[in-house]
């Protein structure tokens, strides 16, 4: 098995019960940990070889940060 | 097969003494050598010129990602005091 | 081995001499770039340092300087020789520019880097002891121990002025 | 890459991982995301895509500075 499926597999799960149990039940807090699965389903991804699919995620990953963040942003406005 | 080794273990200690230091801005410097390091093994794990543009966004994208970082620390301090 | 166990010693003083050397020169150590640089110069300052290094210092973190060039420079080197050293040295002139810098010192450092590194080349060197050369440099500055780094980076630029 | 570098740079990930959900105040976990950052970088470059390295480290910083622009309208001070 490659290291960085490993490594993925790894990430993924601690980023998920990072960002669904976070220490502070913050919305910025579960934003940060909420990261750590997408580098971790990066690395998933590069262990099968598909540099489409890897370009593409890299864009949307930053596009929904940028979406939530105006999300959240308006419903603590309101 | 030296200078990778070295590079990497540079990277591993700095990232050690950026999760060790308490003081939110001393991390900083530390983040900084472990880009350096990184940068360098990039080129190191593969000597094309593509790789020099790899490392150098690498680079400048970690150098903004400090400053922005560091200057949203010092803006948001002068307007809690 | 031997030779690359002396080289890397060697390509890491002669980084270190070459960034310290143009970061003085273009006054890094005078005030910080931006509102960053100067933040972490106090909190250095507060963990015992010197304020005048620990403003140089904040500096290279916060903006590509001529230690960045001369890592890139040395890259650069080591793939495609001097042409790649000097488009190195575009593209951390680039990097200045999107940090909100002039951008002297570190295009300054990358050209001379390249030219010292394309030297030592020519005397028998490897350019990639260079790269490791510059880690090595950079982590006697920022990663050992802030305190005296930033002191004796202080005491250096007194001794300029 | 050597199977001990290639360790190195895993217990790197991790330990950028382990960092950003254990820290409290959010400047420390977007500094520890970074080291997390810089661990993806050699597993991209050691299956050649520098391209895909290219563009993650460029987009990489952008999400930072999102969700600094969160963390700014909220007020959190050091």
């Amino acid at each position: 098995m490659a290291p960085e499926f490993v490594l993925g597999l790894a990430l993924l799960i601690i980023g998920t019960v990072a960002s669904a149990f976070p220490g502070r039940r913050d919305y910025l807090t579960r934003l940060i940990h909420l990261e750590i699965p997408a580098w971790g389903l990066l690395l998933v991804m590069l262990s099968y070889d598909e540099a489409l699919a890897l370009f593409t995620f890299g864009g949307v990953s930053a596009l929904s940060t940028f979406i939530y963040v105006r999300v959240m942003q308006k419903r603590e406005a309101a | 097969m030296i200078e990778l080794l070295l590079c990497a273990g540079i990277a591993g200690y700095a990232a050690l003494r950026v999760v060790l230091e308490r003081n939110t801005m001393r991390k900083l410097p530390f983040l900084n050598v472990v880009s350096f390091a990184v940068a360098g093994a990039i080129v190191l794990i593969v000597p094309h010129p593509l790789a020099v543009l790899a490392a150098a966004a690498y680079f400048v994208g970690s150098t903004l990602e400090s400053n922005a970082i560091a200057s949203t620390w010092a803006g948001g301090g002068k307007k809690d005091e | 081995m031997p030779s690359e166990l002396l080289e890397i010693p060697l390509a890491a003083v002669v980084c270190w001499v070459n960034f310290v050397t143009i970061d003085l020169f273009f006054g890094l150590p005078r005030e910080g770039g931006v509102s960053g640089a100067t933040a972490i110069a106090q909190e250095v300052e507060a963990g015992g340092g010197d304020l005048k290094g620990g403003t140089m210092m904040g500096n290279i973190v916060s903006s590509p300087d001529a230690s960045a060039g001369t890592l890139l420079a040395s890259c650069g080197v080591a793939v495609a020789g001097v042409p790649g050293g000097l488009f190195a040295a575009l593209l951390v002139y680039i990097g200045n520019r999107i940090c909100y810098d002039p951008g002297y010192a570190g295009t300054t450092g990358a050209v001379t880097a390249t030219f010292i590194v394309y030297a030592f080349t020519l005397a028998g060197f490897s350019a990639t002891s260079f790269i490791v050369g510059m880690v090595v440099a950079i982590l006697t500055i920022q990663g050992l121990s802030h305190r005296h780094a930033s002191r004796l980076l202080g005491r250096l630029w007194k001794w300029r002025t | 890459m050597n199977e001990l570098v290639m360790a190195v740079f895993g217990a790197m990930l991790l330990i950028g991982a382990i960092g950003t959900v254990r820290s409290h105040d959010p400047f420390d976990k977007l500094i520890s995301l970074g080291v997390l950052v810089a661990g993806v970088m050699p597993f991209l470059a050691d299956r050649g895509y520098l391209d895909v390295l290219a563009a993650t480290a460029l987009i990489a910083p952008l999400s930072t500075i999102f969700i600094l622009m969160a963390m700014r309208r909220e007020g959190h001070g050091p």
